[in-house]
């Protein structure tokens, strides 16, 4: 079923090249039929998932010999932690196809790519083999170059072009360097890329200290460039500015999300060592995410500058929850992902539409849109609104269990030091730049240049409204996967349990309460 | 001092410097090439040197393939200059950049 | 006496050569290729010094007498006139010397080691049968590829010089 | 079960009225409205059934169990969706959907022109639902969520007429205000958390009642970062700001969130985790400035200067809401106080009463400003005595109550508060009574020009009384404004806050004349300063055409009527910290990461690349000096 | 002596002289012909090859020649690339004047010098071979007489491989000098005495240097952008394919077949500085580079140093990423070139710009080039990726000593993608021009372009025989 979901796309994409290009109609509808029955399989494995049978903890697995002279194999399968992603890149890769109906140019290849980037980004999760991990997520990576470069709009479009790419390879490659030499640590023999094995091995073997300060090193760095960790951060906000919407989506969302994965799947569990002397690094990184990116949104005045920024801003969270070393964290920063991929790619979906009926992004030129497109001005204040935390939508539950994974977790002297500065981030700095969008793009006198633009059809709202409902509906229930994660969570990694900072100030008075 | 085997060597060594020297500093194609003979040259002297101090052949013939390769090089490599030439009406090195950078 | 003509032959051997590359009278191309002669001649005397007969006759036969015959047909073909003193810049030429200079320094230096060759003696001489023997059992291999050199040498030569191609 | 799922009921019905109306009745204003107004109707009805179930099995305190739904769970980390039915969460169930039921039907006569009506509706629906969550839970998780939604859904209704700039920054700066206070909030919740590992309130009470210093050097900050949620939400000062400003709102929401409810939440939060407040008091060394300051008397401190200060500003204030909203925030700073001085009763108390007179005067507002087109400067009133009736009565009426005159329901609250300041701290009762006798100067002052002498402007003139859909509310409202003080509901609050005492019950008559029986200075002086403030009001603005204080004060008049400058004190303060750390982050990111570190890698990396090929020249004699020089280095590294 | 050993060569070298003769008679217009033959021949013999078995290593002529894995996995890697060049030099024949069967029947007679090195067991082959195939290209790069670019390129070729060759000698007059003998097997026995020996280092030194010039490594990698830029496509990528892998085939043998360990241990660094200094001169001057050729030519150096990492590495995983890197490679450059042959012809330059609009004129050879173009970045599922990812391990597993290197091939990576992309780029979304026609795509262009896309794809996708032979082919390397 997982191969399914990972090769439907792809099939599709061969499909295409045989479809005249003249045929954009033909074209569009098999993209979407397509990433619509994936989504379909993704949201019929999500339920399934609770019966289906276990393997070592995963589920759905399926696994056949590909090198053994290496040992890699073809090894796919789900457990908690990456359910959530599989399913929220179907839905997000349906989501993008609905919305490439903006490209105008070269549809066949556009989503010939598109269909690429998503069988490339579901095999990333859903790979239980490293080299395949690492494969999938590099054969979903050059779409997304290919399509900024070539379908991407705005003056600096070469510049961003160059500068994700760059980016992005070298962070690929150092966390290639990483997982090798986490490879390498077995002997010879014994090798393998068996991710599940390989936890195992490195439970019982742990590695020597010295080496593993210096992968957790590697992958966290590698990863973190992938993830835009501050400060590796610049490409994203302009990649994202320039980007076509459904390429904006599916990275921002899903593809993103593949370091913060292979940090949970990799470096937490066979790492942990490495991991008590990085993370306290990696907590004062977050606050640059968090508390600096957001007040680079804040001064932005093109939309998808500061969506782009306040993304960046977002995947702090989930450092924040995978440097707490804490699985109250680690469930959060799952759910951080999971929930800022649905809202990643509502953002920019919305961007994108708010910039082909207006024909700019620039705020200062935009006003009173909500009057003029109620249905999208809405999705919109929702999106920024559940971008600043508002209970509801699962954005709030990830943040929250991150802070009280962060809270308690055992990583630095000071946890709630971060705690504190990533809430304020989270709660204030969130609210101020999401606030200012809404109150220059949607509220006030409506300007002429908003005033021509047309609201969505319905067929144009499908995507939002999807996106929007996976958004409220794991909001409101979240157990829907934490309970998934949690028993995920609880398998994988293992935490020096029950240290909880003592209260640790001291008194220096205590007053009898007055009473 | 008897003169020993690193004498020849130094000798050889002194031509094959020469030899880059011309390469480098002359300009003209045929005279860089002759000067390529003399490195060539440096090292068959070399070997020679140490056949003959080794008491072992194989230097020596490796020196008489070293040899004709040399004369089989030099018959192509005028060759091809004479032809550069009918061409451009220059052996002259600086003339002959229509590639570069 | 033997050292005697080493140095002789050595000192023509060089000083040709420095003749060859740098000479300060004359910078025509015949001079350097009369030169390289002299070079090579005097070289075919150490050969004789190193008992390597045979080499030294091929030597003069092939080295002197084709190859540099090559060279000047060529030169005197193509009209060489006196390599013009076109723009040398001292800079080239001092950075040249110099990374000429580091290599023979070094070269040189690691080869003026006596103590690394203190067990060899000259002992082989160079006689052609020797040589034949040798080159028709174990080098024969190398000898058939020299001789499809030589066609290749050939084909190219006629190739790149014939005036019109049919 | 019914009683089982009642609380669930009376939380989803208005939820279900707002997704309903947001999802299918957009089009179609009318029903909207009716699908709000009837869902609140029937969360009244279901909590008014609910009051009568419980009430009997409310043995004290114990909480009654009700149908729990595991939430959220994590490692060690567990959040249940849980009810609290006690006496506190009954009384403000049937204040938050009774008022807000009369606030509703009120809505269909106000807002019955608006072309988004059903956007409102919706609203107010998604308002009462989050409201009710924050009455019900039983969480400080729960508490919280629901606290943010309630922030929320404020933003929009304030934000209703988003087109109007005013209201698009009012709304803004109230969401915004709010979330610094939600800081603090959330901050003091995981302080708790961290620390007793609960977050169920009554787990936290008997874990503290088991440690009682458990929470060590923290206590006093901890009490003092959830009292940062309740100065966000009711407008405490130094978060005050919000309120007056968020009066661009419709009328009705005003009354709704700004006057009965939404502010009063952060009173009832005070009062739900007042057992925070009492176990010992200590700050960590890094506050030690603080040391010999409790929580409470933060929360004191923070209430009194609340009340007198916006009872100040009240006094020349001339937009009739901006003086309600004033007189909102000073007697939120009463109850505050209330609860600082370790009464929270008292505190709540006084909010029942004064969300009964206060959504009056709130929605007697809403006529006249209806019956005037919009108009809300009181100098442009005048003499709607006689051509809006029903709104003068039903706003004398709660005048009164307002003002505190016996035997109106204020009287009876306030001079609770007033009782317990003189027996806590002399400084605070002064304090309590000046504001009493501000408050009564500055309502008689809109009393006297709104509504008596002449009309000052035309459409003062062809005023007309407001439609029965909104003076029936209006009536309604005054009942309990007039009686609350008879219902017994401090003995109903005693009972909780202070279970096991035994407390006398008194009939109406010995209930009207306890407040002299109890403490008879503190009510004797209060009336006198009531009777100061009318006086001098009267004699000021019996018959003023204009107001007089401004000359009279001078400097102090022009600083009250900018609000003591705290806006623009504020804005200073968000432009020379986020503003300029924005700017500041902004410039970095521009020209030092962006410019300089990675532009300037590009840039190197290009510049190399273009000066390395200049290597390249295509003269053999450059390569072949090239190539010595190559093996030139390479000989010397490796044979040096 | 057994000289059925040999009998691959002498089947090519005699296939090349009869191509010569065949010259003789063929009528003019049919000489064009003669490639078929000549490739359909040269697939017979690859054929044929695969029939040898080399499990155990086989010597002839008194130890200087070898038939061992390692050979034969080169021969039939050289015998490929023969091939699917003399399919583009077909296509390309129309541009040479004349001499049409000479062009094909010299490259069989480098592809025979090829052969003979993959098998060299000792100095005199290993030179004389070196030789052929240097000699050979001096006249196939300068092929196209009537442009000067091909004969400054030919010139340019000589005097640096001529300076090489020098080196190279000099290099082989001192190991020979020191260890007093030219076979590799005593070699073997007898170098580890030397290791102390400053002349059998120099020695060693040089001769590693002049073999640098035929991978284009530094310090003699500066010749091939101009020759890249100036020869015939054909050759060019004979050259980028065939004289390269010549170069590693005989690097390996000398270094890990000819030398114990630990003369060889100490030269890591060296290899290293080598590998890093081609790794970054390549991706550096590549950058602002116009001419797809050059770029190619910069690539190749660039290469040359990634390949040169498994070398450094040490280790047999190594050796074999060494070879599995260059199959992709070889399909990789092939397939760059039969488009850039066909592109270029017609403007008659090779100027990025030409590419511009390509993917209108003809989808498949811009699918063509933006594969090869991918693969050569170093992008899954494509064989460059799994090329690269063994090369990188091996380096990674040599130890913490390589870690820097590892960072410079990173960066190296990195700047590569850069220029790489700017020619998709150019294909798909630089203005097209004016002149949109088709280009008619030859049959057998087409051919070879589907065999290099098919290759590429195998070994990126299912790298897993392609890496047991090599690893079975390297198990006579220490």
């Amino acid at each position: 079923m997982l191969t399914w979901i990972i090769c439907l796309p792809l099939l599709a994409a061969l499909l295409l090249t045989l479809v005249p290009r003249q045929n954009t109609s033909v074209i569009r509808t098999i993209a979407i039929g397509i990433t619509a029955a994936d989504m379909l399989l993704a949201l019929g494995l999500f339920f399934a998932f609770d019966a289906a049978p276990a393997l070592d903890g995963y589920k759905f697995v399926q696994r056949v010999p590909w090198i053994p002279s290496l040992g890699i194999s073809y090894y796919v399968g789900v457990d908690g932690i990456n359910l959530g992603l599989v399913v929220m890149g179907a839905i997000v890769a349906f989501a993008a196809a609905c919305v490439s109906s903006e490209i105008k140019s070269h549809q066949k290849e556009f989503h010939i790519l598109l269909l690429v980037m998503t069988g490339g980004i579901l095999g990333a999760f859903a790979s239980l083999d490293l080299f395949f991990f690492y494969c999938f997520h590099e054969f979903a990576l050059v779409p997304t170059f290919i399509m900024i470069g070539l379908w991407g709009s705005g003056e600096k479009k070469n510049y961003a072009t160059f500068q994700i790419t760059i980016y992005l390879t070298i962070g690929a490659l150092l966390a290639l360097a990483g997982l090798i030499l986490l490879y390498l640590q077995r002997p010879v023999g014994e090798r393998t890329f068996d991710i599940v094995r390989m936890t195992r091995y490195f439970a019982e073997n742990p590695i020597r200290a010295a080496d593993q300060n210096l992968i957790f090193a590697l992958l966290l760095f590698g990863f973190g460039i992938l993830v835009s960790l501050f400060p590796f951060h610049t490409w994203a906000p302009l990649g994202y500015g320039v980007a076509p919407t459904a390429t904006a989506m599916l990275h921002a969302g899903v593809l993103k999300k593949f370091g913060l994965y292979g940090l949970i799947r990799i470096a937490l569990p066979m790492l942990p060592e490495g991991a008590k002397a990085w993370v306290p690094v990696l907590a004062w990184l977050c606050l640059g995410n968090i508390l600096y990116c957001g007040w680079v949104a804040m001064r932005q005045k093109d939309l998808n500058l500061l969506i782009g920024n306040s993304s960046v801003a977002h995947v702090g969270f989930a450092f924040l929850g995978i440097a707490s070393l804490d699985l109250i964290g680690v469930t959060g920063a799952v759910l951080v992902m999971v929930a800022h991929g649905f809202l990643a790619a509502l953002s920019f979906g919305l961007s994108g539409y708010l910039f082909h009926a207006t024909g700019t992004r620039d705020m200062t030129r935009l006003g009173g849109l909500l009057q003029q497109l109620p249905f999208i001005g809405t999705a919109l204040v929702m999106a920024l609104l559940a971008g600043c935390g508002v209970p509801g939508f699962a954005n709030f539950v990830g943040e929250l269990l991150v802070m009280f994974g962060a809270w308690k977790g055992s990583y630095s002297p000071h946890p709630h030091f971060y705690v504190a500065a990533v809430a304020w981030g989270g709660l204030v700095v969130a609210a101020l730049y999401a606030l200012r969008a809404i109150r220059h793009l949607l509220h006030g006198p409506t300007t002429e240049i908003a005033g021509e633009a047309q609201d969505a059809t319905v067929w144009r709202r499908v995507p939002f409204v999807l996106l929007l409902a996976s958004l409220i509906c794991l909001g409101v229930f979240p157990r829907l996967l934490t309970d998934k994660i949690k028993a995920s969570a609880e398998a994988t990694l293992k935490f020096d349990s029950g240290k909880r900072p003592s209260p640790g100030l001291s008194v220096t008075a205590i007053n009898p309460a007055r009473k | 001092m008897t003169v020993g085997l690193q004498h020849y060597l130094v000798v050889s060594a002194i031509l094959f410097c020469l030899g880059l020297l011309g390469v480098i500093v002359r300009r003209n194609v045929i005279v860089m090439y002759m000067s390529l003979e003399l490195m060539l040259n440096a090292a068959n002297l070399a070997l020679v040197a140490f056949s003959r101090f080794n008491n072992n052949l194989n230097g020596q013939l490796l020196v008489f393939f070293t040899i004709t390769v040399a004369a089989a090089e030099v018959a192509v490599g005028l060759a091809l200059i004479v032809a550069l030439f009918r061409k451009r009406q220059t052996t002259h090195v600086e003339d002959l950049t229509s590639m570069k950078l | 006496m033997q050292d005697v003509f080493f140095y002789i032959f050595a000192a023509l051997t060089l000083l040709c050569g420095v003749l060859v590359v740098a000479n300060p009278f004359s910078r025509n191309p015949v001079t350097s290729a009369m030169f390289l002669v002299l070079t090579i001649v005097s070289m075919a005397g150490l050969f004789v010094l190193l008992h390597a007969f045979f080499l030294a006759a091929v030597q003069i036969l092939v080295y002197a007498g084709a190859v540099m015959v090559l060279f000047l047909f060529v030169i005197m073909l193509l009209d060489l006139k006196e390599e013009q003193r076109r723009s040398c810049s001292s800079f080239s030429l001092v950075t040249g010397l110099a990374a000429v200079g580091a290599i023979g320094a070094l070269v040189a230096a690691t080869v003026w080691q006596p103590a690394q060759f203190a067990g060899l003696q000259p002992a082989a001489e160079g006689a052609t049968k020797d040589l034949g023997e040798l080159l028709f059992t174990r080098y024969l291999l190398p000898f058939e590829v020299v001789s499809l050199l030589l066609l290749v040498a050939m084909v190219g030569v006629i190739l790149l010089s014939k005036k019109d191609l049919k | 079960m019914l009683h089982e799922k009642l609380p669930w009921i009376i939380l989803l019905l208005p939820l279900v009225a707002a997704v309903a109306i947001t999802l299918f009745t957009q089009r179609d204003g009318r029903f909207s409205a009716q699908l709000s107004i009837g869902a609140v109707a029937l969360a009244f009805i279901a909590s008014v059934l609910l009051f009568a179930i419980s009430l009997p099995q409310l043995a004290d305190t114990a909480r009654l169990s009700y149908l729990r739904v595991n939430w959220l769970e994590a490692t060690g980390l567990k959040i249940t969706l849980a009810w609290r039915v006690d006496r506190l969460s009954l009384l403000m169930l049937l204040i938050v959907t009774g008022v807000g039921g009369l606030i509703h039907l009120y809505s269909y006569g106000y807002m019955a022109e608006d072309r988004s009506r059903s956007r409102y509706f919706a609203g107010l629906s998604f308002f009462t639902f989050s409201m009710l969550g924050i009455v019900l839970a039983d969480n400080f998780v729960v508490m919280f969520m629901f606290w943010e939604l309630v922030g929320l859904s404020s933003y929009l209704l304030i934000g209703h007429w988003y087109a109007k700039e005013s209201a698009a920054d009012a709304c803004k700066k109230a969401f915004l205000t709010n979330r610094l206070g939600d800081f603090g909030f959330l901050l003091g919740i995981l302080l708790i958390w961290g620390i007793t590992n609960h977050l169920d309130f009554d787990a936290v009470r008997g874990w503290l009642k088991l440690h009682p210093s458990g929470i060590g050097a923290l206590a006093s900050l901890a009490g003092f970062l959830i009292f940062c949620g309740a100065m966000g939400k009711s407008a405490q000062f130094p978060l005050h700001v919000w309120l007056p400003d968020a009066m661009e709102g419709p009328t009705p929401v005003s009354a709704l969130i700004h006057a009965a409810t939404m502010v009063a939440a952060g009173v009832y939060m005070l009062c739900r985790v007042f057992f925070l407040f009492e176990i010992p008091q200590a700050w960590p060394e890094w506050l030690s400035f603080l040391n010999g300051w409790t929580a409470l008397d933060l929360v004191a401190l923070s209430g009194g200067i609340t009340a007198l200060l916006a009872a100040l500003i009240a006094v020349q204030q001339d937009d009739i809401k901006r003086i309600l909203a004033y007189s909102t925030l000073s007697q939120l700073g009463y109850m505050v106080m209330a609860v600082g001085l370790a009464g929270p009763g008292a505190a709540m108390y006084h909010l029942t009463t004064h969300a009964f007179f206060k959504a009056l005067l709130f929605l007697g507002a809403g006529s006249v400003i209806y019956a005037l087109h919009h108009e809300q400067d009181i100098w442009r009133m005048g003499g709607l005595k006689q051509k809006m009736p029903a709104t003068w009565w039903t706003f004398l009426l709660a005048t009164l109550a307002l003002c505190g005159v016996p035997p109106f329901s204020g009287f009876f609250s306030k001079d609770e508060i007033l009782a317990l300041a003189a027996q806590r701290h002399v400084g605070y009762f002064v304090l309590a009574t000046l504001v009493a006798a501000l408050t009564t100067f500055y309502m008689s002052r809109l009393f006297f020009v709104a509504f008596l002498g002449k009309p000052r402007s035309e459409s003062a003139g062809h005023a007309h009384e407001s439609p029965k859909v909104m003076t029936v509310p209006l009536m309604l409202l005054a009942i309990p404004s007039v009686f609350a003080g008879f219902f017994g509901i401090n003995t109903f609050l005693e009972r909780h806050f202070h279970p096991g005492e035994a407390i006398s019950h008194l009939s109406i008559a010995e209930e009207m004349f306890a407040p002299f029986a109890h403490a008879p200075i503190a009510a004797l002086l209060g009336l006198a300063a009531v009777a100061f403030g009318f006086s001098a009001a009267y004699a000021l603005y019996a018959n003023a055409e204009k107001d007089p204080l401004p000359e009279k004060l001078g400097l102090l008049s022009r600083a009250m009527r900018n609000r003591f400058y705290f806006d623009e004190i504020y804005s200073g303060l968000i432009r020379i910290t986020h503003e300029l750390l924005a700017q500041l982050a902004d410039w970095f990111d521009r020209w030092i990461v962006a410019g300089l570190m990675v532009r300037g890698l590009h840039g190197t990396t290009e510049l190399v690349g273009r000066g390395l090929r200049l290597v390249q020249t295509g003269n053999l004699q450059t390569y072949a000096f090239i190539v010595a020089a190559g093996v030139a280095l390479v000989l010397y590294i490796f044979l040096r | 002596m057994n000289a059925s050993l040999i009998s691959l060569e002498l089947a090519t070298a005699g296939l090349g002289l009869l191509v010569l003769l065949a010259d003789l008679w063929l009528p003019a217009e049919n000489k064009r012909g003669l490639g078929y033959v000549a490739a359909a021949a040269l697939a017979l013999i690859f054929v044929w090859s695969l029939r040898f078995d080399a499990s155990t290593a086989q010597f002839a002529f008194e130890q200087t020649y070898v038939l061992d894995s390692l050979a034969l996995f080169f021969k039939r890697f050289f015998l490929l690339a023969a091939i699917l060049v003399m399919l583009l030099s077909i296509e390309f024949a129309d541009r040479i004047k004349a001499g049409i069967a000479e062009f094909y029947s010299l490259q069989i007679f480098a592809l025979v010098g090829m052969m003979f090195a993959a098998s060299a067991n000792d100095f005199t082959v290993l030179f004389v071979s070196l030789e052929l195939i240097t000699v050979t290209f001096y006249v196939l790069v300068s092929f196209q007489r009537s442009r000067v670019r091909s004969l400054e390129a030919g010139v340019k070729y000589l005097i640096l491989g001529a300076l090489s060759s020098a080196v190279l000698v000099y290099g082989i007059a001192l190991v020979f000098g020191t260890s007093g003998t030219m076979n590799f097997g005593e070699l073997l026995a007898k170098a580890g005495e030397l290791q102390k020996n400053t002349v059998f280092l120099l020695g060693l030194l040089l001769v590693i240097i002049g073999l640098a010039f035929k991978i284009a490594a530094f310090p003699m990698q500066i010749w091939a952008p101009d020759v890249y830029e100036g020869a015939p496509a054909p050759i060019t990528a004979f050259l980028a394919v065939g004289s390269k892998a010549a170069g590693f085939a005989l690097l390996l043998r000398l270094l890990f077949g000819a030398l114990p360990h630990d003369v060889v241990a100490p030269w890591a660094k060296l290899l290293m500085v080598m590998a890093a200094v081609s790794i970054l001169y390549g991706g550096l001057c590549a950058i602002p580079q116009r001419s797809v050729k050059r770029i190619i030519g910069y690539s190749s150096i660039g290469n040359a140093g990634f390949i040169l990492l498994g070398v450094v590495a040490m280790n047999s995983a190594g050796y074999a990423a060494v070879l599995y890197f260059l199959m992709g490679y070889l399909f990789t450059i092939l397939a760059a070139f039969a488009v850039i042959g066909l592109v270029t012809r017609q403007l008659d330059s090779d100027d990025i710009s030409v590419f511009a609009g390509l993917n209108q004129r003809s989808p498949l050879l811009a699918a063509t080039m933006t594969l090869a173009m991918v693969s050569l970045a170093g992008i899954p599922p494509l064989a460059g990726f799994f090329g690269k990812f063994l090369l990188l391990k091996s380096a990674i597993e040599a130890g913490p000593a390589y870690y820097w290197l590892l960072a410079v091939a990173i960066a190296g990576v990195a700047i590569s993608i850069w220029y790489y992309f700017g020619i998709i780029k150019a294909i798909y979304w630089s203005p097209a021009p004016a002149d949109t026609t088709p280009i008619a795509v030859p049959l057998l262009v087409k051919i070879s372009a589907a065999v290099c896309i098919v290759g590429m794809l195998f070994l990126g996708i299912y790298p897993s025989p392609a890496l047991n032979w090599a690893v079975e082919a390297v198990k006579v390397l220490k």
